[in-house]
């Protein structure tokens, strides 16, 4: 499976309430019910040690007791035509999906050292319950 | 139940605190408001900016920011920690320089300075900006936009700027 | 006016409820409000019939008996630099609008044969109400 | 700071309800609590008088009486490789934010002269209580 | 309470109005919906549709639509103004045609028209299309892609189109 990304869930911006928690990199679901889930990682690159990168994706994961594998609930996948120099590049994800208690939502990406993950309000993510 | 108060002008050094409903002394930097100042007239308690956060300035804030972090990825180096009271600074690690993505250059990678290699330096590299290189520096000839060191070599092979070595070695032979 | 999208509003993790349903290509709004109306659609090329696309558009617009013609409510448009390689894009649309009872919501697109619709974690539409 | 752009808060489909209020140039909070909070800004060029953009940038700021300074709260920022010919380019941001009464929001973008300020639907900025 | 009656298909000319549950004359085209008519026979009450805002249509709605606006910085002109019953309709300045970046040609910026120095125009600049450029106008002649106005020059440099020009004044030179 693709990398999954960290998070900080006290500092800053960040925050957790109504028992929504964040524990080992994923949000765990309090209660059952829809919820809108988001997130965006800014990805920016070349890394000299990394070939060209041509495109950067990320993947929002369910992970349920129901079902041994992780669930793809949304994707933002992009080519990139930078030849070469510097680039930044943004994807937001955002969605409604129902959720059980217990459902740990998660963020993968294609390559976690094409994060930027420097400054809080440029990679985030959450979700609430509707 | 209180009415709701329309935000009045507090005495200068205070600060409306929406919680008390009130003017309270704010928080010095590199602390948050704990708890607000009450009409009972005690002052309000500010704690600490907890680690990896900080408030540059006077505030009555809940929470502290949260520092900024330096992308090794593309070489960036502290310049200096974050600290209470002021978030992380990032430059370039030695031997790069800035190379701004936007502007104000809040985003940037550290490129390799050039090396001049055989040139005098005219500008040396600096955080700001690469280096820019001269011409040749002595007892080194141009070739094919490079500067080659001089090799005591025949003199009649021998560049215009390399004579004071190969001249050297070919005594007599006039300039 | 642009080609209209269809849905799936059943399998996997689409669903309808509180009485928003899904008929003829279009979300109904089944209360008067204010709804978070969002939709993401991935777009991929080129497409060998094709001549060079030089940009991909996404429209969510809104039906209502009140007018006789679409209204445009959000509009995602973005021009390509692919030169010929192969591409994908994804887009988001998102906002709160005002919606009557009865109105119908769609999602339009400036080429249909340049959407992804492989997979549903990548091309969604949805809506909720305040 | 980067400028800050202006809004229209009645005509066509923008509105403001439940005391979130509009004036000089942000949307004023009228109670505590977690809000939504989301814009789109569409860049366009290139402009004539201008020397190649390679980038742009659109950050929500917002503005409290508890700090002196504004506080970056989302950031969208994207590199463009559309060597002279023209381009546009939709960046949208949302995410949930703890916000006090009497702050106010804001959207600063890199360049005002290169947003699509002409159509409604292209350019938006919006709130909601949860 | 009325059950919440399915959508009842209107006498002609007239639209469902859910705010009054029932049938009502709808709005003509530069107006709104200010109150819906009422089962008690009173029409509905229109109103003109603000500055800024239009509807082209008959309508039962609670608010105009926002007029778009011409993109100036890409030297877009006002060909109609935004009016109670027509949106604004933009064009290019004079000089310029639409280079269009979507189909429909909805997104368009205004790109300088080709201006044929020298040459016949084939086809003249329009709103929709560029000039199309023919070959040298008379008394011009062509050099390296450009057409270049024929002096009066000695008559040997004169090239075959600028016979005329330079051929007459060197009487008794044959043709």
């Amino acid at each position: 499976h693709l990398p999954i990304l960290q998070w900080e869930d006290k500092r800053g911006l960040a925050f957790t309430k109504n028992n929504l928690s964040y524990s080992s990199n994923a949000l765990v679901i309090p209660v059952s019910g829809d919820y809108y889930v988001y997130a965006q990682v800014t990805f920016r690159g070349p890394i000299e040690s990394h070939s060209k990168t041509n495109s950067v994706t990320e993947i929002i994961t369910k992970v349920t007791d129901s079902y041994p594998e992780p669930t793809q609930l949304l994707t933002g996948t992009k080519t990139l035509s930078e030849e070469g120099n510097s680039w930044f590049q943004p994807i937001y994800l955002g969605a409604v999906v129902s959720l059980e208690v217990g459902d740990k939502l998660m963020v993968n990406v294609s390559d976690i050292k094409l994060v930027d993950y420097t400054k809080e309000h440029k990679t985030f993510f959450g979700a609430f319950l509707l | 139940l209180r009415r709701h108060a329309t935000r009045p002008t507090c005495p200068a050094g205070m600060t409306w605190v929406k919680g008390a409903q009130q003017c309270c002394t704010p928080c010095p930097a590199g602390t948050f408001l704990l708890t607000p100042c009450s009409s009972r007239g005690n002052d309000s308690v500010c704690a600490a900016c907890p680690a990896g956060t900080f408030h540059a300035k006077p505030n009555t804030l809940l929470k502290c920011q949260a520092c900024y972090e330096c992308d090794h990825q593309v070489f960036q180096s502290v310049l200096s920690n974050c600290s209470a009271t002021s978030n992380v600074a990032c430059g370039c690690e030695p031997g790069r320089f800035r190379h701004c993505l936007n502007n104000p250059c809040s985003e940037f990678i550290c490129q390799q300075c050039q090396p001049c290699t055989g040139r005098l330096i005219q500008r040396p590299c600096s955080e700001a900006q690469d280096a820019v290189c001269g011409s040749c520096k002595p007892d080194f000839y141009a070739e094919g936009g490079e500067c080659r060191p001089c090799h005591a070599s025949a003199p009649e092979t021998c560049s215009k700027e390399c004579q004071r070595v190969c001249g050297g070695s070919g005594r007599g032979l006039g300039l």
